[in-house]
């Protein structure tokens, strides 16, 4: 802390890292007593640590608008490395950014654990989840809290660790495991790009201080221009894998294997999400790598299509929101692309809202059909109301009709995307929304609507307690209220206001402000597509016409391609992992008959030779003898070539 | 008159030396191997007479002639061979041992011929006299110590050949051979490995 | 006071003497199994309360050596019994009393059940080699100690190993021969080098003052001759493959003192003794050195990951992260050497506990291939946590252990500007060996702990007390190491300025 | 009188072996042999004390004996190699029925042959210590005379001896034709003047060396050895395997350094050659052999390697003529044990253990298996123990004389060496025994002395300060000027 | 005295039965008959040594002197030579070399 600071009172800002402490050791508690002693109470426990850090949350959020435009503070708790000109602080960097992103991390945490309450009462393994849940708290707010990138790698690893953990918390079946260990290996892949980009941050600007490095880039001179970019793609790289995009966004899918809770926390909410911090939070770094930032751009916005593409065939409700997430993700990593980080913060919150809010409530539909194919569900709607509403206004927001959530900060994004100069990508922004509204309400459709085509498990299913539906109703406000609250009016709602400062770039160049009439066309169309998508939908599935069989008959081979994902799985974990098991078994096989043989092989020929002379030794005195004599005569022969200067010394 | 004598001897005692040892080496019989080689010491005698070593040659035929000889033929006595023929041509090593014995000869016989009188020799009588001064007075050291050698042949050459007197128990566990085979005739025509 | 003072000044001389005074009782008891291994516990806990007092003593922040021990020992060759410590060894030294103190708690729990009064003799000796390598500030004194350490080791695995043990056993002992011996010679050409007969040293202070009386061919071939020998101790690629059989065939107390403290022999010997006192030598071996490093973190990963054997998996993870160590080491910077030197503790201490745990699993269920187990995790939820706790610290998890010393290393390697490759080489390809790490570990994990329990270990027993009792202080290192680095990074960084300092300094003076 | 003072220890060993044949002759019965080692080593003690109750130095009977520090070095450790044989030999000579009297007194005649040579200015003094010597060894190899293996070894050794003693004089013949005297210090001053250029010098250097190189078990004189020291019985292979070794190097320093020193040019480089290839040769057959008796024969052709390495070395002063000594005096306490450690087993014949024979002989002896160790360990040259040192301080003089792949050889020689001498410790700790292989018993002495001679070696290892400055003071008188 | 025989004539002399005796040895198998031959070196050392003393202008007789102590060791060596050929012979019948091959390799 500057000295200044400190004769000031202590306030919330200064207790921020309890926030983060607090989780940490509801994880410790329930790791060390919860097997033991505190069995299901593990629950409460890592609820209330929750909910107390949530409220800390809220409380530094308020302190954070309260200081206003130079809303910047560090509260450093020791050196964690220091080697020669390399320091790596434990520090807190308390701006609106963080401050944003700590109050949705801690709301919707604590929203969710208190879901998992009821999720998971009867699971044997309750107080591992109740251990792992609130460790991925802990370490998802050192993500964002971090002043530092090495120290957010420590977040961002641990969240990885998490995410692993939970994804294969139902260990005993393959799946799950398998799930869970592809997605920390991608993740890795990522992470090695995070790794070099820090790295390289350090020796382009001399620290991984947000603070120290930032101000260096405006100062354009000194620093090279292609190590920029070298840096920026590499912490994108890092970027697309935890956030699932192209090309290492396949494990998020899969990660569905999970608890339905940990979909929603991790591979929705927040988790996934820290792609987009990283590079909202390294703004100032992106906007000046021009190249850097149009990659982004562009794959933010391939990922969006590609992943909606494929949501539009899944049958799988949690895969439906899986591919979705990646959609949504794309176009947060598209609005940093072009240019609106702030449009990026605000959709992942807004996204945060209802897309937790969607898979908390085709969890609550799992949970109460133990199904989770939406071809066997149908009419679901009288029997489960309160997650169906939910639900609806979830899949509204995600839809992006006007006035929820979603339709904000999406639009803004389609918005900044044209008014910025990229059209195409506006178009391609245009088009997905299409599709998700088309997706969404299929979901929505074959899971409540209809006739049910499974009668048994119609009968059995009945809605879920009110520790789950709670949260649902909650979500379901945040879902249709965050968008108003934040966003309006457009481009100069209280987000941007907030955010403003700690995203912005000195010398950046300011795109131009766009005219109210370019902002209004885009949201029309936008809309229009959206409600063209709802409509195909309802005809589909429930007019029937097109009937989707047919469509899909038709369709043919792109149908089979979008069901089998664009055959990306196939290409991973089959041809690319045989073809590294097949490096690898050759070179273990080089080790042990290349490297090893010749070792063993030395000691073969010593043998060898050893014979070869003991062959020599006769036991015949006459043989002795004779080598004596030959030693003799050699021994006259080299001195008298020495003697006549035949031989040298 | 002696000026002529000298070379002659030489080169007879030269000539009986170098055939006898030769008879030594290739004779087929043992026995005439060491009779042969008795003559051999005979004529080395004689050599050194002609060297004017006259106690020399007087200790060469008491030791060599009378003791070692004797000895010699003794041991051939002691073991006697089925008879076989011992010719040279049965020695696989006989070619390579010729060979190395000439290469390493001749050259050396050549050098022999790099040492050269001393110009005056002082005109000097026999040489027992200064033989046996000097044995007792300066080389009183190894004289001491060559006593002590042919002590110790003693000791051991009784050591080796005498029998275990009967019941001594000392005989190990490891007696590869009973007193009857000790005494065993040779074997006739044993087959050879 | 007085009694106390002394016994401070020559702390180290009697960390060198308690194992020798424990043999003397256990000599007598070598028949009776119970006091046979009281003996051991206790020595070996004396011993490391005097290390702990010995850190405690340590001034931190001084880079030279400290408690220095200094006797003239062959008079007529001019050669000193001399040891010290200094930022660099300190830890080392308990890092070495802590795992010998565990590895015996351990085996004393059951682990060794023939000739229990050998195996703790056995281990008392190798005791005394290990701290005396880390202390030794003469060459010669530094070698006999360094070969010491060869023969408990030998019969260790020799009689208490598995069925290859033999060829394993042996196969370590001439590589390892094979590699000193050369070294022996270079030894004796430094100290023919060192001065005129008479003059002559082969103390580390006295010849580290003045390297230049090395001309630059001779360093070249002295450099050679100490780095072959470590690196095949360390072990490096290609001199690696006496490794997974030695583990593989050791008893677990064996492996935990292979892994952890003798392969950091190796390392130790590069940055105390090759480096400083041969920069020139050092200077025109490094690209061939970086390439080996970075060669053994990627390919030593690769090979890992098919492994069948679980500790034959381990053992070739040891080969990747030494290929840190010596990658940090010769980036000739300080970060990479902090790297380096926490990376030796780091392995030492994880995978020290990796092993320990891959035989308490193996004493239950008597397999070690990974196909034949699975499932444990349901049955065994402290072991898991354990086991799974090391795995993630091995595979550099940020906040454990294993991460600080990766980390650094990889600072170094992108901070090293050298010919003909440059750090922006070695870097990305050396973070590549991070991302298999986690492959093959976690693969192995899933591999040995997931999955449905297994009907043959349906009811075989969690950790029981002494085993907790054994792993909990790595544990505890473990999450220390990796949270509160600083300290420790404290104690290291002042000596390991001066080592490199000698290599650089030489280095310019010639240039 | 003098002169009598100064050999006083020969002298003494001399009646030692006269009375230890006297004493058995009068009373022959089992009692009284049982006292014969200790009366022999009475005698040792007695010679080893004597210099220093009555000390002298110089030169004696007419400058034919010299008492130097050279002399010192090699009167002790010939003596103590000779205690430490009878102190081991009992147990095997009653289990063999090896005649005990003539045993201990053969040891100390070619003892004394041995003292003989260290004490020698002269070709002839110099030759009659070494028949001297030798001739007993032959006995010894012998002596074990219902044995089929001692009489071939006997054989083939006396015959090569005889034929090597032959060279060997006929060599010295040559020199004293050369220089017209049999003093080593007038040989050395015409053979200065002669030079290497004088073809007579040639031939004579070539018998000499010959001749020696056979006493010292040189590659391509060395193929006596195997034979030789397999089948004599184990307590004479023990003592011949070190003795006469020893002896035979007093006598190539003495040579080489005095009487041939102005040459040493010209033989240094042959002898490093020499060097190598023994060693290489020696250590490379024992690895395939099976019988451990054979194979530390071998070995001892290899140690011999080592040792000529520092004779080529001479040129570098006294740390050459002192690693000598040391590593003499070394290898023979390490190799002397490692024989008798054979001893242990109660085996057909004298032909040694095989490696199986050996298997779990921990178990069945400890303390014999521990000392066999510790003296294996000594052999391959691993700290703390006197071997090591003598490898250390050989390794030194040979880089000095800028021998440096001579220096490499030797390290390179004795890690293959190390396979199959730790080879032995596989067996002895690591198989188990045969089925119903007993315990040994018995030949308590013979342990302890073992067990105490090798903890000697460590000892020695860590302070061998004493030995070595002992060595250094030595190896002044052999020093080439 | 003056002579007409030339010492290097004796020397050679000695040289040739020196290397005849050798001859000998490498050839023949019989014990005794090497024996013999190394008796024949051993007197071509002696002939050269008498020569040199005799020649060389000495003032002492060293090289006869040298002579008697040869002459002492050959009886010596032949009474070894002899007990353990005899030994041999009583385990087995045979003094033929080539016969004692029981240790080889």
């Amino acid at each position: 802390m500057l000295p200044a600071e400190a004769s000031r009172v202590a306030d919330a800002i200064d207790l921020v890292w309890l926030i983060a402490i607090l989780p940490l050791a509801a994880a410790v508690v329930n790791g060390v007593l919860g097997r033991r002693w505190l069995g299901k109470w593990t629950g409460g426990v890592a609820t209330v640590a929750l909910g107390i850090s949530a409220a800390l949350g809220v409380a530094v959020l308020f302190e954070t608008i309260g200081l206003g435009h130079e809303a910047k503070r560090i509260v450093t708790l020791y050196e964690w490395i220091g080697v020669g000109d390399f320091h790596v602080p434990v520090a807190a960097l308390v701006d609106p950014l963080s401050a944003t992103m700590v109050t949705v991390v801690t709301v919707v945490s604590f929203l969710i654990h208190v879901y998992s309450n009821g999720y998971m009462a009867h699971d044997r393994g309750v107080h591992r989840f109740f251990t792992w849940l609130p460790l991925f708290v802990f370490f998802m707010l050192v993500l964002v809290l971090a002043d530092n990138y090495v120290l957010m790698f420590v977040g961002w690893e641990g969240v990885g660790l998490c995410s692993y953990l939970l994804i294969g918390f139902w260990f005993e079946r393959p799946e799950p495991y398998v799930a869970a260990k592809k997605a920390f290996v991608m993740n890795r892949i990522g992470d090695w790009g995070f790794t070099i980009g820090m790295i390289l941050t350090f020796f382009t600007f001399g620290s991984v201080r947000f603070g120290e490095v930032f101000p260096k880039v405006a100062e354009v001179h000194g620093v090279d221009p292609t190590m920029l970019t070298v840096i920026a793609l590499a912490f994108f790289l890092g970027a697309t894998g935890k956030s699932a995009q192209l090309p290492l966004y396949s494990w998020l899918p899969d990660a569905m294997e999970g608890p339905t809770p940990v979909s929603a926390l991790i591979h929705a909410a927040t988790m996934v999400t820290a792609g987009v911090y990283l590079v909202a939070r390294s703004t100032a770094l992106f906007a000046a790598a021009g190249p850097a930032l149009l990659v982004v751009a562009i794959v933010g916005a391939a990922t969006a299509v590609f992943a909606a593409t494929i949501a539009i065939v899944q049958f799988d409700i949690k895969r439906v929101m899986a591919y979705s997430t990646v959609s949504q993700l794309g176009y947060m990593f598209l609005a940093l692309g072009v240019g609106a980080p702030i449009a990026a913060i605000f959709h992942l919150a807004t996204h945060a809202f209802f897309k937790a809010l969607l898979f908390l409530g085709s969890g609550s539909v799992i949970h109460a059909t133990e199904e989770q194919d939406m071809r066997r569900m149908g009419g679901l709607r009288r029997k489960l109301p309160i997650t169906y509403w939910t639900m609806l206004l979830a899949g509204g927001a995600l839809a992006a009709i006007p006035p929820l959530a979603g339709f904000w900060s999406k639009d803004e994004i389609v918005g900044a995307a044209f008014t910025n100069g990229y059209p195409i990508l506006s178009g391609i922004g245009v088009l997905t929304g299409l599709l998700t509204a088309f997706y969404v309400t299929r979901a929505l459709y074959m899971t409540f609507h209809g006739e049910p085509r499974d009668h048994h498990l119609y009968e059995h299913a009945h809605e879920s307690p009110a520790v789950m539906t709670i949260p649902l109703l909650l979500l379901a406000a945040g879902s249709v209220l965050a968008g108003v609250v934040l966003g309006f009016p457009p481009e100069g709602g209280f987000v941007h206001r907030f955010l403003e400062p700690a995203v912005a770039v000195e010398g950046a160049a300011q795109h131009a402000e766009p005219e109210l009439v370019a902002i209004l066309g885009l949201a029309a169309t936008s809309v229009a597509a959206g409600l063209i998508g709802i409509v195909l939908g309802l005809a589909m599935y429930g007019r029937r016409r097109p009937d989707p069989a047919a469509v899909s008959r038709a369709a043919g081979p792109v149908y089979t391609l979008l069901r089998n994902k664009y055959y990306v799985d196939e290409l991973y974990d089959h041809r690319f992992v045989e073809l590294m098991r097949a490096a690898f078994g050759a070179a273990w096989a080089f080790d042990i008959h290349i490297i090893d043989g010749i070792v063993n092989r030395l000691g073969w020929v010593a043998g060898l030779v050893g014979g070869g002379i003991r062959r020599a030794q006769t036991g015949v005195v006459g043989n002795y003898a004779l080598s004596i004599a030959a030693g003799l005569v050699l021994l006259i022969a080299v001195y008298g070539g020495y003697a006549m200067g035949v031989l040298r010394r | 008159m002696l000026d002529v004598i000298e070379p002659i001897l030489f080169g007879v005692l030269a000539l009986a030396i170098v055939g006898a040892a030769a008879g030594v080496v290739l004779a087929d019989r043992v026995t005439t191997s060491a009779l042969l080689m008795a003559f051999t010491f005979l004529n080395m005698a004689g050599m050194f007479v002609l060297l004017g070593a006259e106690t020399i040659a007087a200790f060469q035929v008491l030791i060599y002639v009378g003791a070692i000889t004797v000895l010699i033929l003794y041991g051939v006595m002691f073991t006697p061979q089925a008879p076989r023929a011992y010719g040279l041509f049965f020695q696989k090593q006989t070619p390579a041992g010729a060979l190395i014995a000439a290469l390493a000869g001749l050259p050396v016989m050549v050098i022999a011929f790099a040492f050269r009188d001393t110009a005056n020799i002082p005109p000097r009588g026999g040489d027992l006299v200064p033989l046996a001064s000097s044995i007792f007075t300066d080389f009183a050291f190894p004289f001491e110590v060559a006593s002590v050698l042919l002590l110790a042949a003693m000791v051991g050459a009784i050591v080796l050949v005498k029998r275990e007197e009967r019941g001594s128990g000392s005989a190990g566990p490891n007696d590869t051979t009973s007193p009857e085979h000790s005494r065993a005739k040779p074997v006739i025509g044993r087959a050879r490995e | 006071m007085i009694l106390e003072r002394q016994i401070l000044d020559h702390a180290l001389t009697l960390l060198i003497v308690i194992p020798l005074v424990g043999l003397v009782p256990l000599l007598f008891f070598m028949r009776d199994e119970r006091a046979a291994k009281q003996v051991a516990i206790v020595t070996t806990f004396v011993e490391l309360v005097v290390s702990l007092v010995v850190l405690g003593q340590f001034r931190i922040g001084e880079a030279g050596f400290q408690m220095t021990d200094s006797v003239m020992w062959l008079p007529s060759l001019g050669i000193r019994y001399e040891v010290g410590v200094d930022g660099i060894s300190v830890l080392l030294v308990v890092l070495t009393t802590l795992l010998t103190f565990i590895s015996v708690l351990y085996s004393s729990g059951g682990a060794i059940k023939t000739r229990v009064g050998e195996f703790m003799a056995a281990f008392l000796l190798l005791e005394v080699g290990m701290v005396g390598v880390f202390v030794a500030l003469d060459l010669f004194l530094f070698y006999v100690f360094f070969e010491l350490m060869l023969v408990p080791m030998y019969l260790i695995i020799g009689i208490w190993g598995g069925t290859r043990r033999i060829y394993a056993t042996l196969k370590f002992v001439l590589f390892t021969l094979a590699g000193s011996l050369i070294m022996l010679v270079a030894i004796v050409a430094v100290y023919l080098a060192s001065g005129d007969a008479g003059s002559r040293t082969l103390s580390f202070a006295d010849l580290v003052n003045d390297t230049s009386r090395f001309p630059p061919d001779f360093q070249f071939w002295a450099f050679f001759a100490f780095a072959l020998a470590f690196a095949i101790k360390l072990p490096m690629v290609p001199f690696h493959t006496w490794l997974p059989d030695a583990h593989v065939e050791a008893p677990t107390a064996g492996s935990i003192i292979l892994a952890g403290i003798l392969l950091k022999a190796g390392g130790y010997g590069l940055i105390r003794f090759a480096l400083p006192l041969f920069p020139l030598g050092a200077q025109a071996w490094l690209p061939l050195i970086l390439l080996l490093s970075v060669v053994a973190i990627i390919y030593g990963a690769a090979v890992s990951t098919v492994q069948k054997d679980l500790k034959k998996l381990v053992a070739y993870s040891s080969v990747a992260h030494m290929g840190f160590v010596t990658l940090g080491i010769f980036v000739l910077n300080v970060q990479g050497g902090v790297g380096a030197i926490l990376q030796m503790l780091n392995h030492g201490v994880v995978t020290g506990a990796l092993f320990l745990f891959v035989g308490i699993q193996y004493e239950r269920t008597h397999r070690r291939l990974i196909a034949d187990l699975g499932g444990l995790a349901n049955k065994w939820p402290l072991y898991t946590t354990f086991f799974g706790i090391f795995v993630l610290a091995s595979l550099g998890l940020p906040g454990l252990n294993g991460f600080v010393g990766e980390f650094l290393v990889l600072v170094g390697a992108f901070k090293f500007d050298g010919q003909p490759v440059s750090g922006l080489v070695w870097g990305p390809l050396a973070a590549i060996g991070v991302i298999l790490a986690a492959v093959y570990l976690l693969w192995m994990f899933q591999r040995v702990m997931y999955g449905p329990v297994r009907e043959a270990y349906k009811d075989l027993p969690d950790l029981s007390p002494v085993e907790v009792a054994s792993a909990l202080p790595l544990l505890v290192l473990t999450i220390a190491l990796g949270v509160f680095p600083q300290p420790f990074i404290r104690i290291i960084e002042p000596s390991l300025e001066r080592m490199l300092a000698f290599a650089s300094a030489a280095a310019v003076a010639v240039k | 009188m003098t002169d009598l003072v100064a050999i006083l220890p020969e002298t003494i060993v001399t009646a030692a072996a006269v009375v230890v044949l006297a004493v058995a002759a009068i009373w022959g019965d089992a009692r009284v042999r049982a006292w014969l080692p200790w009366l022999t080593l009475l005698g040792l003690i007695a010679a080893l004390a004597s210099p220093i109750a009555y000390p002298a130095s110089g030169l004696f009977f007419g400058g034919f004996a010299v008492v130097d520090q050279f002399t010192a070095f090699f009167r002790l450790t010939f003596i103590v190699l000779a205690a430490f044989t009878a102190v081991i030999a009992p147990p095997y000579l009653r289990r063999e029925g090896v005649p005990e009297a003539e045993f201990y007194a053969t040891v100390l005649f070619s003892t004394v042959g041995a003292m003989t040579i260290a004490l020698a200015t002269d070709l002839i003094t110099l030759f009659v210590g070494i028949e001297l010597m030798s001739i007993p060894v032959y006995v010894l190899a012998g002596l074990q005379r219902r044995d089929r293996y001692a009489n071939e070894a006997a054989l083939k050794y006396f015959l090569l001896g005889a034929f090597s003693s032959a060279i060997l004089v006929y060599g010295f013949a040559w020199l004293f034709g050369i220089a017209g005297s049999t003093d080593l210090v007038h040989v050395s001053a015409a053979v200065a003047k002669a030079g290497l250029g004088s073809p007579e010098v040639v031939v004579a250097l070539a018998l000499v060396t010959a001749g020696l190189g056979f006493k010292a078990a040189v590659v391509p004189f060395h193929q006596w050895t195997p034979d030789a020291y397999d089948g004599a019985p184990t307590p004479s292979t023990a003592f011949m395997s070190v003795a006469p070794k020893a002896a035979a190097f007093a006598a190539i320093l003495r040579v080489m350094a005095t009487a041939l020193g102005p040459v040493q040019l010209d033989w240094a480089l042959v002898f490093a050659v020499l060097a190598v290839v023994t060693m290489t040769g020696g250590n490379v057959v024992a690895l395939v052999q099976t019988n451990v008796k054979r194979m530390l024969a071998y070995s001892s052709i290899a140690h011999t390697g080592y040792i000529l390495a520092g004779v080529a070395a001479l040129a570098a002063g006294t740390s050459a003529g002192a690693a000598v000594l040391f590593y003499l005096f070394a290898y023979g306490i390490m190799n002397l044990g490692a024989f008798a450690s054979l001893t242990l087993l109660d085996l057909e014949g004298t032909r040694g253990a095989t490696l199986d024979e050996l298997n779990g002989l921990w178990s069945r002896h400890s303390s014999g298996a521990l000392a066999f160790t510790i003296f294996l360990v000594n052999l391959t040259g691993i700290p703390p123990t006197i071997g090591f040192l003598g490898k250390f301080l050989m390794i030194q003089p040979v880089l000095d004389a800028g021998f440096g792949w001579v220096a490499v050889a030797i390290a390179l020689n004795a890690a293959l060496a190390a396979f199959y001498y730790l080879r032995v410790v596989v067996h002895m700790f690591m198989y188990d025994p045969e089925a119903g292989a007993p315990r040994i018993e018995g030949a308590r002495i013979l342990s302890v002395s073992l067990v105490v001679v090798a903890v000697i070696t460590i000892l020695l290892g860590v302070l061998p300060d004493p030995v070595y400055a002992f060595a250094l003071r030595g190896a002044e008188p052999v020093v080439i000027r | 005295m003056t002579t007409l025989v030339p010492l290097g004539a004796f020397i050679a002399l000695s040289a040739a039965l020196f290397f005849i005796g050798m001859a000998g040895v490498l050839v023949r198998r019989n014990a005794v008959v090497i024996l013999m031959c190394v008796e024949l070196m051993l007197n071509a050392a002696n002939l050269a040594l008498v020569a040199f003393s005799r020649r060389l202008g000495l003032i002492d007789e060293r090289g006869s002197v040298f002579v008697v102590f040869v002459f002492v060791i050959a009886a010596a060596e032949v009474a070894v030579g002899l007990a353990i050929v005899l030994a041999l012979y009583r385990n087995r019948p045979t003094v033929d070399v080539d016969e004692v091959r029981e240790m080889k390799g």
